[in-house]
């Protein structure tokens, strides 16, 4: 049974310090601990962008996908491989913006995988742009004059389409957000979970300051995690006044909706009871077809 | 399937604007007992559907050749026929029969086939039982309605009160013969060699291998998948060779447009993939329904970088066939993509072929391992034991441990990488050479490994050619012609575009009297690609890009044009010779 | 004052006899004739697929993209050309699917223009395969053992992301649908118009007959569009058992949901007061920069 | 900016591995009084920011030269130095000193570049003037900041106990140079030429011109969009150029890739767009922060289906400048897509450049009709007055005239089309040859309108030297080397790579003593063209794919290598020839 280091590469992670990449990247590694999973039961798939840069960081079966594209390989890989769990890691630019329409199309397949957005509300890697979930008005080097999209609702959209795991995590609370890491990757179908990651170098508007001053715990609520029109409801909270003050604009996390028992993808699929690489021991006969 | 199982050979071209109802569709049926290698303008029968079809293509009608139509639809006229009067005319009230049947617009096909046979006094039985089969797997009435429809065309047809000059008799004794279209033969190759993984998104001509999938895959363990978008498609069946599954998807230039990014991350990551490129007229949306070979060049370069590809481009649905299984054991043995070249003329259309070689199937999956702990492959661990994915070699090849293989920890990268995958020592100068000359070695290898051209026609010949992919068919076709004519041609047919059998094609050239390369496109990308790999140049190039294939007459007339005996061509579509490339 | 008849082209209309299409191609030049909207004063856009065809029926200032692509090329027009309106029409696989992306996007811009998508639950132009608004277990030659995605729901989506308007057709309905456009086109703002378009050929499930026997107008309900909670609640009525009984799925139509004097992109953009191709005119002096 | 000002010329090369901490950073600081055409490996003044750096780049250190370095990082030692003992090591606190005025950890960079001036014992007033304007826009304590650290270092390293061997004075009575890195270079030049859109998603090395478009767009009223991705900003600038607007996107080869779809729409549709491909190594995500020059045949190729295009490859920085504004030019005479083919050695280097001439830009719109009513443009009508916006004629472009002009309508297709746009009739196999041949007909027109090769050093030469982009730079200063040495070397750059100036490239290589290509790819892409275009082949190539800008230190030991003179060159990451193409 590996213990977290057992899972760090030899690479030394380069994050800046006080990234909140850090806070996910272990308490990701404790709920694997926790859950015991062996490191040939399972495979991570990375986009591109800061929070992808941890696949270096990583010692497991990995796959570092092209910028915004995690999802598809994963989705083709948990439908081939019946024999594997998978976890996915994306950007807010990578999954919500240029990966937005995998987003969509994988939600409404419920394939029993567990993806995790690290949303530091901009573009890391590449120096500060503005991202799908960046505040209306916020400027940055792309937008000088201030975004004049809204942003990006994932926790509204993944509801729209049904989806059977939708939670909200905080890379400052390490404890939690392990716990919700255990909940999504036990739960059998698609689990979203956007995770608060401030991003200390390029986003000086939404701090560790900023969200501590802001988040509260659903489950410290009456919050019933299986009314999906309330919680469509809470998800507009993500549409609030540039750096609002702390009592306009409270951040919830925690699980906003959930619901167990729904078939998935993989259920109703005949081929996939074994790993694909069976299918090619000897050639076919075709001589029926 | 009718005259095949009949022992007939038979080739149909379908011509179908992109309109599910309207426009002019046409059916070339040509039948003959010699092995045919690809349609022939002129028709013996043809099945008009409306006006214009009769105005276009009366040209393409053999003496006494005959025209089936429905009264109701229209009523040929002088104009139409061109002022000919040799041409049979056969009303049959298609539409009619359809409605009286309860069936769709589109059963007027069926019903039309029937009257072709009908009308040359040829056995309906085998017509009958291609129906049954083909709608085996709908509902019965769907095959009832077919078969009332297609006996009904036949009845009719045969009152027509004109004599046809050959009159058919099933043939005895003759071996069975398959009849598919392309995406079928190449869809059957596929699955032959272990397919796991299907990825597509509908686009023609490459849709009807999806739906071949959609309806075999399950029986046969496939998942198939219809995606969102191409660049799913090709994203995902990287994530199923990462899992070990034989993976593939297919697609017109258009879709291959948009898994461009991707295809180089298989070149990258080293994954072992199969990707069909059907290609249809472009640029962009293009012509959908029609013909043509302008995406060679485009599917050498595609993508950022420098990776080694193999491109296989089938001549004829027996190669669709072999190409098809082949590309899988290519892909995995070199552990890089492999795509295979074809185009509407091959997806479309319905050809009898002797039985496919299902016995000369073999899976070879090169160095994979599926199963155990990856501490006994020593040869692919560093010093520590610790597994290398890319680890260097000498003929580029590393060994591949499939996930689920105990210490088979290891990361498939799109960013350059080091021997275990790492991205940030991929930016080591050193790394970076090591790595990127690994991937390119694997080329050589590939030499040794990918089919040869194929060569037909005698070794002394007055016209030597050279063409790829589907232009194999005419050209063929061409040769029977011009043998009859006591004129020697021979053809060699680069099977196999990348790696390019640079040796073989300056050979055939230095040894040709006169030569003349055949494309269908307007900028003469296989003769530019020669140029470059051969510094040879032509006597004389044959170019169409109007959609429609080269047809055997263009080739045939081409050919005693350059011989100095040029031949009479009625209206067969223009074709234009353009020199030098673009 | 063009007419009706004076936006058709020389081409007759080459759609299978009884498509919906022809319904929601009378209704929007009843609609253009009704607001008086000059030919020059506004341009179309298409994607691909049969909706698209009907690019070569109209005889307007037309653009016909790319499969899945209308929107981004109009999104430009519309900003460098804030002098005209903008229209356009896409299909569900072209702008639900491939296009899923833009789709989102664009919303959250509200960009001034109206999006009319030809919703006939199937792939018409490529013969007939399942398209993301297929129901769940639909049959087609792509899914032949049956949908295994829940369909997109544009409704929901829509609103998880603050659409300004939000409105379902029918084209078995022409002058209901008509006075959609009207509202449509005359809204400041994205103006999303989800048509139900029955596919006579392809889709024998989804037919005009299946939806007489369910819809509903809204307007004849005491229904609030300013509901947006509600709106999406009432969404949900996107996922339903495959052909269910008609007492099972009412299918409403009208305007969910609607919000006037939300600011436009535009109304953030400093240079689009005028035409771009006035911007080069003659070479810019960029010595300043 | 500091040296430019002064009148020094300098050439800065910064290699960033794409980590916004940590990996190794470098710069070459190099200044000299005569003009410098690219960075050359020798470095006077290395600035260390951690250990490796020194390691890596000790071997590249002049006699003498100087390593500034934090010691609170690490303290050189004697293996760091690999044993040379001639090194001025200057210690320099820096991330104290940023500490101290409260900056982030980026700030080491300006303090370092104040240590580097104080070590040179140069003025610093050049460099507080550069950064106030650098940080105008920025909230006032940023330039403070970083004014203080700049002193800091700048006071520190003057303590350093050994001396500069050259010291540096202002020049008197030198123009004022600009200084300015690639992509600004091309994105003035684009503002100049009227641009009206700019869109693009970031992409290294691509983002700063989106940076530097967004921060002017609105003063200078150019709509400039990060858009969702690159497919959206392609498809995004063909609405604009529809609506009449000078329209651009600039990417890299990754989001050239997602883009070639519409850049092939943009073909068959005829729309006046600039396209900006600044390639990174690949494949896939390759290296993003490093350079190379091999996505040359992809965009040559780009697409499926056949259509004109233009490419151009700028050399330096005043031609990225020129280029820019005259790629709208032949866009919009051409009526078809135009790319500007850069890389990151040309995007990310700030260089001195005389003055850009401004007042030589030209706008061109062609033939374009942007108000008023069609029927005053009777060319562009068919017989019942109707527009025809793909009429044929006899150089292939036609009459555009934009929406909103009265009686304008039209159909922009991305289908085949006829005259007026309408796709059905595009299926007719004569209205196809016709419009294809129409936009194929434009390369011709383009071959009289872009920009010739640039030809350097004298006719008669003992090496002939071809090359594309930015491989001038180092073939210029090696050349100036090899002249003192007495050494005649000529080059020809094929500043316009397509339409191919095939007859100037052939003319050269005939008359050339010794031919040599250079070209920073694997696979020998230029050369490859050349062989198709010109049936000719080079004595020698020099190839470089380790991410590194080819050096002048390469081309010179590799001409004085063919000349039977070899030199000495210290560790200056690998460099491999291969023979023949891929
Ligand atoms: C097709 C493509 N376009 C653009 C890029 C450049 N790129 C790399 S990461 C990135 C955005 C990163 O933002 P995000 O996804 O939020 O990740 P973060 O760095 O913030 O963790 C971009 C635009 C790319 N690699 N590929
Ligand atoms: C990139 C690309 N992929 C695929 C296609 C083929 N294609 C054309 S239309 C279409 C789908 C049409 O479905 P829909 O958008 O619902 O339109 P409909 O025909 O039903 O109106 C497809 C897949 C294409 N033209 N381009
Ligand atoms: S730039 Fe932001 S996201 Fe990237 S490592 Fe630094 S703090 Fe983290
Ligand atoms: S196939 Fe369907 S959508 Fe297309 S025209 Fe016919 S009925 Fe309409
Ligand atoms: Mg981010
Ligand atoms: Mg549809």
């Amino acid at each position: 049974m590996p213990q977290t280091k057992e899972f760090n590469s030899t690479i030394r992670p380069t994050w800046c310090p006080g990234c909140g990449n850090f806070g996910m990247f272990e308490a990701l590694k404790r709920a694997l601990v926790e859950l015991g999973w062996q490191k040939h039961e399972f495979a991570m798939f990375w986009g591109i962008g800061q929070h992808g840069n941890g696949a270096d960081f990583w010692d497991v079966q990995g796959f570092h996908a092209l910028h915004g594209r995690a999802l598809p390989p994963a989705t083709a890989y948990r439908l081939t491989r019946p024999d594997q769990h998978v976890i996915v890691e994306m950007g807010d630019g990578d999954g919500y913006g240029l990966g937005m329409g995998h987003f969509i199309h994988t939600i409404r397949r419920n394939v029993d995988m567990t993806c995790i957005a690290h949303n530091n509300q901009v573009y890391g890697l590449t120096t500060g742009q503005a991202s799908p979930t960046s505040d209306h008005l916020m400027r940055t080097v792309s937008t000088p004059a201030g975004v004049l999209e809204e942003p990006v609702n994932p926790v509204g959209l993944a509801l729209a389409e049904k989806a059977t795991f939708v939670a909200r995590g905080f890379s400052g609370d390490l404890e939690h957000l392990k716990q919700l890491y255990i909940e999504a990757l036990t739960h059998k179908g698609f689990a979203l979970i956007d995770v608060f990651q401030p991003c200390v170098t390029f986003n000086k508007i939404n701090t560790f300051q900023w969200f501590r001053d802001r988040v509260y715990k659903l489950e410290e609520t009456d919050w019933d995690p299986t009314d999906r029109i309330r919680a469509f409801e809470l998800s507009m909270s993500t549409f609030h006044e540039l750096d609002c003050m702390a009592d306009d604009c409270r951040v919830p996390i925690g699980v906003f909706y959930r619901e167990e028992g729904r078939p998935t993808y993989e259920d109703g699929l005949k081929a996939t009871q074994t790993p694909g690489w069976q299918r090619a021991l000897e050639p076919r006969d075709v001589s029926g077809i | 399937r009718v005259f095949a199982s009949a022992g007939y050979s038979i080739f149909d071209l379908t011509e179908y604007p992109s309109l599910i109802k309207g426009g002019h569709n046409t059916y070339h049926v040509r039948i003959s007992a010699d092995p045919i290698y690809s349609h022939v303008m002129p028709t013996d029968v043809l099945v008009a559907l409306d006006r214009q079809t009769v105005g276009r293509h009366v040209g393409e009608l053999t003496e006494a050749g005959a025209v089936i139509y429905d009264p109701d639809d229209f009523e040929p006229d002088e104009s139409d026929l061109k002022g000919r009067t040799d041409i049979c005319l056969v009303p049959v009230p298609l539409n009619q029969i359809v409605q009286d049947a309860g069936g769709i617009k589109i059963m007027r096909n069926v019903t039309a086939l029937g009257a072709v046979l009908g009308h040359m006094e040829f056995p309906i039985e085998g017509l009958l039982e291609a129906i049954k089969s083909q709608f085996a797997h709908k509902k019965p009435e769907v095959a009832e309605q077919n078969i009332t429809v297609a006996t009904k065309g036949y009845e009719h047809a045969q009152q027509a009160h004109c004599d046809f000059p050959f009159k058919l008799e099933p043939l005895q004794g003759q071996p069975e013969r398959v009849l598919a279209d392309g995406n079928e033969s190449i869809g059957l190759g596929a699955m032959a060699a272990g397919l796991g993984l299907y990825c597509a998104y509908p686009m023609t001509p490459s849709s009807s291998l999806l739906h071949f999938m959609a309806s075999n895959g399950d029986a046969n363990g496939v998942v198939v998948k219809h995606t969102e978008d191409e660049i799913a498609a090709m994203n995902m069946i990287i994530g199923g060779a990462f899992g070990g599954a034989r993976s593939m998807c297919a697609t017109a230039g258009g879709g291959f447009s948009l898994m461009v990014e991707a295809f180089g991350f298989a070149g990258v990551s080293e994954s072992a993939v199969v990707v069909g490129v059907f290609t249809r007229p472009g640029p962009a949306t293009g012509m959908p329904t029609w013909t043509e070979q302008s995406d060679l060049r485009f599917v050498l370069h595609a993508a950022q970088g420098e990776f080694p590809r193999v491109v296989l481009a089938p001549g004829d649905h027996t190669e669709g066939f072999e190409l098809a299984w082949k590309a899988f054991n290519l892909a995995d043995q070199l552990q890089t993509p492999v795509i295979i070249l074809g185009d509407s003329y091959l997806s479309d259309n319905r050809q009898t072929s002797d039985p496919y070689d299902l016995a000369a199937v073999t899976v070879d999956r090169g160095s994979l391992v599926t199963e155990g702990d990856a501490a006994s492959h020593g040869e692919a661990l560093d010093s520590e034991g610790h597994y290398q994915r890319y680890k260097l070699t000498e003929n580029g090849v590393s060994t591949r441990i499939l996930p689920g293989v105990v210490g088979a920890n290891q990361l498939v990268n799109s960013y350059e990488h080091d021997e275990y995958g790492w991205g940030q020592e991929g930016e080591d100068a050193r790394v970076r050479i090591d790595q990127n000359e690994k991937r390119l070695r694997k080329l050589d290898l590939a030499r040794t490994l990918v089919p040869p051209p194929g060569r037909y026609g005698p070794s002394e010949a007055e016209v030597s050619i050279v063409c790829f992919g589907t232009t194999k068919m005419p050209a063929r076709e061409a040769m029977k012609w011009l043998e009859a004519d006591g004129v020697a041609v021979n053809l060699l047919q680069t099977v196999c575009v990348w790696p390019f059998p640079a040796d073989d094609v300056s050979a055939f050239l230095d040894s040709a009297k006169r030569s003349l390369i055949i494309e269908s496109n307007a900028t003469g990308q296989l003769e530019g690609l020669i140029a470059e790999q051969c510094l040879r140049t032509f006597d004389e190039n044959l170019r169409r890009y109007d959609g429609r294939p080269i047809s055997p007459e263009l080739i045939y007339s081409k050919i005693k044009e350059m011989l100095g005996q040029p031949v009479e061509l009625n209206d067969i579509g223009a074709v234009a010779v353009r020199e030098g490339g673009l």
